[in-house]
């Protein structure tokens, strides 16, 4: 049996009518997996990963898609293999759940929102298993506990949205393997989540693995995940199968040209191990361009004194403020002109807010903001409106932040009808400039937003924020919604035009290898206060707060050969930022250990 | 024998509200209540006055009148019985002419005491009525549908502004008549059940009856001449086409009678126009174009009264020349070269008025064109007439521009509305108006000059052409003071046809009322004078 | 979200106040007139002396104080000594009608059964054709029966009530003869005989007036439907081998009532506001036969009560509708 | 750089909506439908030329014939006319009073939306609306503007813009109400934060980014506005707050002819078609302009 392929998938195709006619998802695509192992699929968005395991599970069909030609081989249970393609729908519903359990990309909207957790969990239990009421409780609760959510029983009568993204996707996965499937399905089951959590559910997933024996499709566009969980590797490119090997050999000697740009896009954390200045990547298929470190200058541009930054909390019957979610607190830094300094820190620790209070796209509560010598905090409307001529934002999600409804040419032209810096017929040739800068085609200026892919879509974004040539650019985890190719592509540009136009980027991420590849300072965030900071050699290559050494190790690195063991990981979790009224945190206060780089000595909750 | 025949179902598109006509001045409520509240005498179907709850009429020749017209007795039938078993007595009757003038509450039948000094009560049976002066028709108290006898037990209470309060005794009234009521919901249904105290041992026929308000009149056709549901529809305003298909079903018969009842236009004799502010439909300013008889004439010529009762009202409306078109002695004939269209004719008058043909056929006049609004109240048939007389005024050389306003606003007495049809800011509009009873005085002396609204008076008043001739309230005077009957049919026929020469209202439609009953209803005696109802105690079911 | 239940009602106090001032004013300053029905035979200056005895001589303001007084201290005085037996209405003026001289609210009590009866149930048959129709269409979109659906639910709608009303009584009463045209109000039901009659009279009027609701009620029910249809967490159920039934009667149903049940609530007051052309055809004398015929008589103390009940109602059921959102939907917290 | 800039050729966005709208199959069926109904009301009387107010006593409640292919009413009058200029004014008196309504429900729903402190009260005025008694509402109305307008417009303007504004003021919640509970929504968005930080005033961030954002709801109102238009204008003819009476419309002409259901029933059947079938093209016509609308559908 062990030597059997428990799926094999030949020469999978499958198309989707559209009204433009007929797409194809996947064509030819033929691999098999074994018990006990893990296969990865990699390749960026769109190649079809999510085709192909929507089709093992004949699932495409609902979205629209028909396999038109190839096989499904599973080997069942009770023995005996089947033509997936070929079965019916009641048997394909005996097969999903019961033997082929798939956990879906988000987190945050595959579960239905109106029922619990435990309502959810249960429902394959009773269906599959043919489970009592008290009996799928029980192993509901087995579940959770075996995917390490506190207090299982409590989640049960939870609702979704009660559970931060990471428990979620935990609860996804307690339900995928419910009925103890032998074939697991990920589709790229951590993308959406920090680096802590993604570190722990890869962990949980490995475990799970060796615990049952069962075989994994596991789907990602992230090479160090792969090189962290894979024993084979499946690369996809437009739909087809360009490349599969053991994972060691993709790694060390990649045949394909589409594998080998994969991994060169690919940041790694200790890359920039003993430069201080930051440096373009270098990307197979584009010439040397920039390869200079970019130095930056020593003027002090953006300084930040003890911002601070509360969201009320109001309850009552009169609605008044009783307590404060404590976004931000006392937080102080300085950006040189022509420098970055990265934000990093988890999930809602405040780095968005800080942000957005430099920019008063927030109102901070207290602090200083000076930018290159004026009092952001102290203008008023129109001052304000002005001043944003030198300071810009780019935005975490390059969907939202573009109005779908506008064409890309208009929006990148709005800041500039917004004020009169340049007479109204040259706006078209500047934009059409800009477009030229951020390698966009000019035949994008009439193009909407949903056209336009995820990296391309965040290029528009920074067009539209060089619009008015400011100084200064907020960038909000500006790359994180991005494939590790375009991601690259992305940093390059964003570091070409700091050297070029001497531009400080304010840079807002959770990826600690990205950090450390465009950053020249770095602060880290936690609970909304910075409990570390410096140049970005000193905090990466000594990092001195347990926090952020806890945040350092949790990075997946990109090499088979260095994978980490589960133990290692020891994450606390978050106090609530949530104060009552009258509440006044201690200042914040700082060791210095080296030449610019501080410490948090006081009390940060961590 | 009384209760036989079971239930007869009875539906008014207008559904009653109350059951005390005192309150109420509306049709509806004053038929809903009849079954149950009866006057001394009343009308038949002829408009001959019947004795009802007395046994003789009083006259000046039987002594029940005085000789100085300022008295008339009553003498109440033997052994007559509330419905809860009680006498009735002389005393009710004063009592209801004290509940309805007593002061503050607003009673609507105080006209027909005006006059009244005092009543006397010589015994229980004797009602004595004393006028202020001579009356020369002393007929109008106790006097049909109107006007009938409370119970003073039951109404002791209610006296001025406490009438509102008593709903029970408004609701439920303890009465002489055939059925009482059991049941009364507003503005919806009236339930009743035989008096079995009612005075005729073997009357009513029914044992219960109801009454349903609500719908409308094409409705209230169907469910009796087509379904059969109902036994008797009231007043079924419809077009003659439309009854006529109904009628067709078979399942019942259509009713029809006249009154007094004329579909006429109003011509206003003052200038409507909104330029003159507050002096404006006043006579302060005579019409520019209507104050010359030659157009009112003329535009009265130009109408064919016969297709309008054709299209209208079919059986139920007949051509007429006189605003007061009955009882038959009041009826004039001298106007009756009006029920011929005469288009040449009005045509030459209007050459002859100096209105000039110009270049879209609309006549002008010192650079004035003879352009009219003409206003009425929301009503199908209304429309239609509206439609007609335009289109005949067209064609000689009139422009007319219509106007139809929500009947509550028309005739609603709103000081603050432009609309109403006291106010009469348009040049011609048209309504229906009839009279109670068969006595014309009131009636005609809706014309006096002081009967015209004004601002001064919050235009209250009846003078709606705002028509002021001496001659003619000399005649109403003479009339107030004339006793015998000849004589003032004479002045009411002079003065009805002193206004109809003048031109100052064009009487159209003599209408009459259509009601349909089942074919197995019996003893249906369609009156217009009285209730329609009145002699419910006499309707029974046929074979059919 | 008891806390916040209690706070929104609160508020709606001024609001109402406000919302009673106006209709006040609007009715007062609307041009007919009590007196419009009273026959012309009655001449003006006794027409002058009824208006006077139903209190239109006194100033607006001492008007619209007495009628609050009387809609918020003497009425509810009236129910609790229904109630309890108690005596505090006592001698108290009511609020009383101008047409009938009884008090508003008794009226209205005695319009109830009839309301509910026909337009309530109305209303309840047209959501539960509608939601069917709405989800089979969702479903099958695009397919034959979706596009069906959605031509008669259109046509439906833009058939006014006062012709299809006249239509059904002139085939089913005149023609065939089978139902009764018109609704008798006084009807009680006591057996099951009496029920069958009572069934009898009301298809004809909740055909018509669920003809509506069924036809923008199914509608919502679509659009909610395909908005969820598309959503994960729908692939999430099938992945788990649930049965179609189940995904789509379950899972996305439940999701998609939360926009359709806010609509629904939302349309309850109309239920006690009556349908006034379709009453006014079956001759159902319901509430909004009540307020029609208050209007047309210049009834202001009855169409100021009615219509004031119509607009708690109203703000009441849009308190309710965001209630039921934040029941229905977890994610929604009201504190 | 310094070259000019070469622009690609100006696809203007109608083009695209066009070529999506071309697309929806029933969207074109019921534009052409509509087109079809409003090109006949409106050109229709150029060739039949007969004057609708024109009584011929003699030719009345005729059935169909050469003379008068739809028949003719109780006074002669002929249908086919009546039911052209009927088709003008109950097409004006929807698409105006629609276009009103969703004027005002957008507003009032993009302010109430958009500036928090605006929020309670305009959703209070909108509870306020939602509760007037429409009777009186359009007694005071016709009471206090009809004389002006006539003047100012002459009667048949005047009414026609007091019934399209008495038919607007009363119909605009509804839309009011979805669209701020889109315009909240939307607030939320990221983009609108992103407009702010490209220093957008409020006036642009509504007109550039809100509106064409909440134009699918819009367009769904808009739908449903027409067909409600054109019944509650036939409900006001029955009370009396109409037209004049010489001025037909197809909710009148529907509404007259129901009593006569029985002996005429082509008369209830041409009005009736005809509301039905523009409300029915305007449903299909408006499902696909909200289809063509949205960038994200198109090329689809
Ligand atoms: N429902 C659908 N209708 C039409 N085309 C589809 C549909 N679903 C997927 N596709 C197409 O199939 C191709 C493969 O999509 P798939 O979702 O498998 O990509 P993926 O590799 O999972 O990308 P990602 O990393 O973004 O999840 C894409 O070109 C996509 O446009
Ligand atoms: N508008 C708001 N009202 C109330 N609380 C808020 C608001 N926005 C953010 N918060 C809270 O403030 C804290 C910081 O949020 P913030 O968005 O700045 O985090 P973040 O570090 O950017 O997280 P992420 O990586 O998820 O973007 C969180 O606890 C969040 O719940
Ligand atoms: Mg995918
Ligand atoms: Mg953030």
């Amino acid at each position: 049996m062990l030597d059997s392929p428990i799926a094999r998938v030949e020469k999978l195709g499958v198309q989707f009518a559209t009204r433009g006619g007929p797409v194809h998802g996947v064509e030819d695509v033929t691999f098999e997996v074994n018990p006990g192992e893990t296969l990865c699929i990699v390749g960026e968005s769109g190649s079809g990963k999510s085709v192909t395991s929507l089709a093992l599970m004949r699932l495409v069909e609902f979205a629209g898609g028909d396999i038109t030609q190839g096989r499904l081989l599973f080997e069942r249970e009770a023995g005996g293999q089947v033509d997936l393609v070929r079965s019916d729908q009641a048997q394909m519903r005996s097969i999903r759940g019961g033997e082929i359990g798939m956990i879906f990309q988000e987190p945050m909207t595959a579960l239905n929102p109106v029922f619990t957790i435990g309502r959810q969990l249960t429902e394959g239990l009773r269906l599959h298993e043919r489970l009592g009421r008290h009996a799928a409780r029980a192993r509901a609760v087995e579940l959770l506990q075996e995917v390490r959510i506190p207090e299982p029983e409590r989640r049960l009568g939870q609702y979704p949205h009660e559970l931060s993204g990471g428990m979620r996707q935990r609860v996804m996965i307690a339900m995928a393997m419910a009925c103890r499937p032998r074939l697991l399905i990920a589709d790229e089951p951590t993308t959406a989540l920090d680096v802590t959590i993604q570190a722990e559910i890869l962990a949980l997933i490995d475990r799970l693995k060796q615990e049952t024996g069962m075989a994994v499709i596991f789907i990602t566009h992230d090479m160090a995940v792969v090189a962290q969980m894979a024993d084979r590797v499946v690369v996809m490119l437009n739909g087809r199968k360009v490349e599969e090997g053991e994972v060691t050999q993709i790694f060390a000697t990649p045949q394909h040209d589409y594998t080998k740009a994969l991994l060169a896009a690919v940041p790694k954390l200790g890359d920039m191990r003993g430069k201080p200045y930051p440096e373009l990547m270098r990307l197979p298929g584009q010439g040397p361009t920039h390869s200079e470190p970019i130095r930056g200058s020593d003027r002090p541009f953006l300084t930040v004194h003890g911002l601070t930054t509360r969201f009320p909390v109001k309850t009552g019957l009169f609605r008044r403020t009783t307590a404060y979610v404590h976004a931000v607190e006392d937080v102080s830094f300085t950006l040189n002109a022509g420098r970055t300094l990265a934000l990093v820190g988890e999930s809602g620790c405040g780095k968005s807010t800080a942000g957005r209070s430099v920019l008063r796209l927030m109102e901070p509560m207290a602090g200083k903001v000076e930018l290159d010598g004026t009092d952001i905090l102290s203008l008023g409307d129109e001052a304000l409106r002005r001043a944003r001529i030198e300071m810009q934002m780019i935005f975490q999600d390059p969907f939202g932040s573009l109005n779908p409804q506008r064409t890309l040419g208009a929006q990148v032209a709005e800041p500039l009808h917004n004020y009169p810096l340049l007479p109204k017929d040259e706006i078209a040739d500047w934009v059409a400039t800009l477009f030229d800068r951020v390698e966009l085609p000019r035949s994008y200026l009439n193009r909407y937003p949903h056209e336009l892919s995820g990296g391309q879509r965040q290029r528009v974004a920074i067009a539209r924020a060089l619009a008015l040539k400011p100084k200064l650019i907020v960038a909000d985890e500006a790359v994180s919604a991005l494939d590790v190719s375009v991601q690259a592509q992305v940093l390059n540009l964003m570091m070409e035009l700091q050297a070029e136009l001497g531009l400080s980027y304010l840079f807002i991420s959770h990826d600690m290898a990205v950090v450390e590849r465009v950053s020249h300072d770095v602060a880290v965030m936690y609970l909304g206060r910075i409990v570390e900071r410096g140049p970005r050699m000193a905090v990466f290559e000594d990092p001195r707060h347990p926090y952020t050494k806890a945040l350092l190790q949790a990075v997946p690195v990109a090499d088979p050969s260095r994978r980490r063991v589960e133990r290692d990981l020891n994450f606390r979790p978050i106090p609530s930022p949530i104060h009552p009224v009258g509440y006044e945190p201690e200042p914040s206060v700082y060791e210095e250990v080296s030449p610019g780089h501080v410490v948090l000595t006081s009390e940060c909750g961590y | 024998e009384r209760g036989a025949d079971g239930q007869v179902n009875i539906l008014y598109w207008q559904a009653p509200s109350i059951m005390n006509p005192y309150l109420s001045g509306g049709t509806k409520d004053i038929e809903a209540a009849s079954l149950v509240l009866e006057p001394l005498a009343r009308y038949d179907e002829t408009g001959a006055m019947v004795p009802w709850l007395v046994d003789s009429l009083p006259t000046v020749e039987n002594g029940g009148v005085a000789a100085d017209l300022t008295s008339i007795t009553w003498h109440l039938s033997e052994g007559l019985n509330w419905s809860d078993g009680s006498p009735v007595t002389s005393v009710d009757v004063k009592f209801t002419w004290e509940y309805c003038t007593s002061e503050g509450g607003g009673c609507a039948r105080l006209e027909s005491f005006n006059g009244i000094t005092a009543i006397d009560t010589p015994d229980a049976r004797t009602v004595v009525i004393n006028f202020d002066a001579p009356k020369p028709f002393p007929y109008t108290a106790f006097v049909g549908a109107t006007t009938p006898i409370l119970q003073a037990a039951q109404f002791a209470d209610c006296l001025g502004p406490k009438a509102p309060e008593c709903t029970e005794a408004n609701f439920m009234p303890i009465g002489t008549g055939p059925f009482t009521v059991t049941d009364f919901r507003p503005n919806d249904v009236v339930q009743y059940a035989a008096n079995p105290n009612y005075r005729e041992a073997d009357k009513p026929a029914f044992s219960t009856v109801v009454l349903k308000g609500g719908g409308e009149a094409a409705a209230a056709g169907r469910a009796v001449l087509e379904t059969g549901e109902f036994d008797y529809a009231w007043n079924l305003q419809l077009a003659p086409d439309v009854l006529a298909g109904m009628q067709a079903a078979g399942k019942g018969q259509l009713v029809s009678a006249f009154g007094t009842l004329v579909e006429r236009i109003m011509i206003n004799l003052s200038d409507p126009s909104a330029d003159l502010g507050a002096a404006r439909s006043t006579r302060a300013h005579p019409h520019p174009i209507l104050s010359d008889k030659r157009v009112r004439q003329a535009l009265s010529m130009a109408i064919d009264r016969e297709i309008l009762v054709e299209i209208g009202y079919g059986d139920a409306g007949r051509v007429t020349c006189n605003i007061l078109p009955a009882p038959e002695i009041y009826a004039s004939t001298a106007n009756d070269a009006c029920k011929q269209q005469d288009i040449a004719g009005a045509n030459a008058l209007l050459d002859e008025a100096g209105w000039i043909r110009g270049g879209d056929g609309i006549r002008v006049k010192d650079g004035k064109r003879l352009r009219l609004l003409y206003q009425t109240s929301t009503n199908a048939v209304r429309q239609d007439f509206q439609a007609l007389i335009k289109q005949w005024w067209s064609e000689i050389g009139v422009e007319t521009e219509l106007r139809n306003i929500n009947a509550s606003v028309f005739f609603g007495g709103d000081p603050g509305s432009p609309d109403t049809f006291q106010k009469f800011f348009a040049d011609v509009q048209m309504y229906a108006q009839n009279f109670d009873g068969t006595d014309p005085e009131a009636y005609m002396a809706g014309w006096l000059c002081a009967q015209i609204p004004t601002p001064e008076n919050q235009w209250q008043g009846n003078n709606m052409p705002r028509y002021c001739s001496d001659a003619y309230d000399a005649l109403v005077a003479e009339m107030q003071g004339t006793g015998e009957l000849e004589a003032r049919a004479a002045l009411a026929k002079k003065m009805n046809d002193m206004l109809m020469q003048d031109f100052v209202m064009l009487p159209l439609v003599d209408r009459g009322r259509v009601s349909a009953h089942a074919n197995s209803l019996g003893g249906i005696r369609l009156n217009v004078w009285d209730s329609e109802l009145w002699n419910i105690a006499d309707w029974h079911r046929v074979a059919d | 979200m008891l806390t916040y239940t209690i706070r929104r009602l609160l508020l709606s106090v001024p609001t109402l106040l406000f919302i009673a001032l106006v209709i006040f004013l609007l009715l007062e300053l609307a041009p007919g007139d009590p007196m419009a029905q009273v026959p012309l035979t009655i001449p003006p200056e006794v027409r002058a002396q009824m208006r006077e005895a139903l209190g239109l001589g006194e100033p607006t303001h001492i008007r619209f104080g007495k009628w609050m007084w009387q809609f918020f201290a003497v009425e509810p005085m009236v129910w609790l000594d229904n109630a309890l037996g108690t005596d505090l209405a006592a001698d108290k003026q009511r609020v009383i009608s101008w047409q009938t001289r009884s008090p508003v609210m008794d009226i209205v009590l005695q319009r109830l059964p009839q309301t509910m009866w026909v337009v309530g149930m109305a209303y309840v048959v047209g959501i539960l054709i509608a939601l069917p129709i709405g989800i089979y269409s969702a479903y099958r979109q695009y397919s034959l029966f979706d596009q069906v659906g959605t031509f008669v639910t259109m046509v439906g709608y833009s058939v006014p009530p006062f012709f299809s009303g006249v239509l059904v009584i002139v085939i089913f009463s005149v023609q065939l003869g089978w139902l009764p045209s018109i609704y008798d109000t006084t009807h009680v039901v006591v057996d099951w005989e009496s029920f069958k009659t009572q069934l009898r009279q009301m298809v004809l009027p909740v055909m018509v007036l669920a003809l509506q609701t069924t036809a923008q009620i199914s509608r919502f029910m679509r659009a909610a439907m395909l908005d969820n249809l598309g959503q994960d967490y729908v692939r999430t159920a099938r992945a788990k081998g649930l049965r179609e039934r189940t995904v789509v009667l379950v899972h996305v149903l439940r999701n998609s009532m939360i926009p359709v049940v806010t609509v629904i609530a939302l349309g309850l007051p109309a239920v006690f506001g009556g349908a006034i052309i379709t009453e006014q055809i079956f001759k159902v004398n319901g509430l909004g036969q009540l307020l029609i015929t208050a209007i047309q008589a210049n009834d202001l103390p009855m169409v100021q009560t009615v219509t004031f009940m119509l607009a708690m109602l109203i703000v009441l059921a849009n308190i309710a509708a965001d209630l039921i959102y934040g029941w229905l939907d977890p994610r929604i917290r009201y504190d | 750089m310094t070259e000019r800039a070469h622009l690609p050729p100006p696809r203007s966005q109608w083009h695209d909506v066009w070529q999506q709208f071309r697309q929806h199959r029933g969207a074109v069926l019921g534009g052409a439908v509509f087109l079809f109904i409003v090109a006949t009301v409106f050109l229709g009387p150029l060739i039949w030329r007969i004057d609708p107010a024109l009584i011929d006593i003699r030719a009345r409640n005729q059935g169909p014939s050469l003379a008068h292919p739809f028949g003719t009413d109780q006074l002669g009058r002929d249908t086919l006319a009546r039911m052209l200029a009927g088709g003008q004014t109950s097409i004006a008196v929807g698409l105006t009073a629609m276009l009103l309504a969703l004027g005002l429900g957008s507003l009032i729903g993009v302010l109430a939306g958009f500036f928090r402190r605006l929020d309670a009260p305009l959703m209070r005025l909108t509870d306020l609306f939602l509760s007037l008694p429409l009777l009186p509402l359009l007694l005071v109305m016709v009471m206090l503007f009809r004389e002006a307008l006539s003047t100012a417009f002459g009667p048949e303007t005047g009414i026609f813009l007091l019934i399209v504004v008495a038919i607007g003021v009363t119909s605009w919640m509804p839309t009011a109400r979805i669209v701020r509970s889109d315009v909240l929504a939307l607030k939320e968005r990221e983009f609108v934060l992103a407009a702010r930080s490209l220093g957008t005033t409020n006036a642009k961030m509504i007109t550039r980014h809100i509106l064409p954002n909440v134009l699918s709801p819009i367009m769904v109102s808009a739908t449903l506005g027409i067909a409600n238009a054109i019944i509650t204008e036939s409900a006001l003819s029955f009370l009396g707050l109409g037209f004049p009476p010489d001025f037909p419309t197809w909710g009148r002409l529907l509404n007259d002819a129901t009593v006569y259901l029985q002996d005429y029933p082509e008369r209830v059947i041409w009005p009736g078609i005809a509301i039905s079938l523009t409300v029915l093209a305007v449903n299909y016509l408006g499902d696909g302009l909200r289809d063509a609308l949205d960038p994200r559908l198109r090329g689809r």
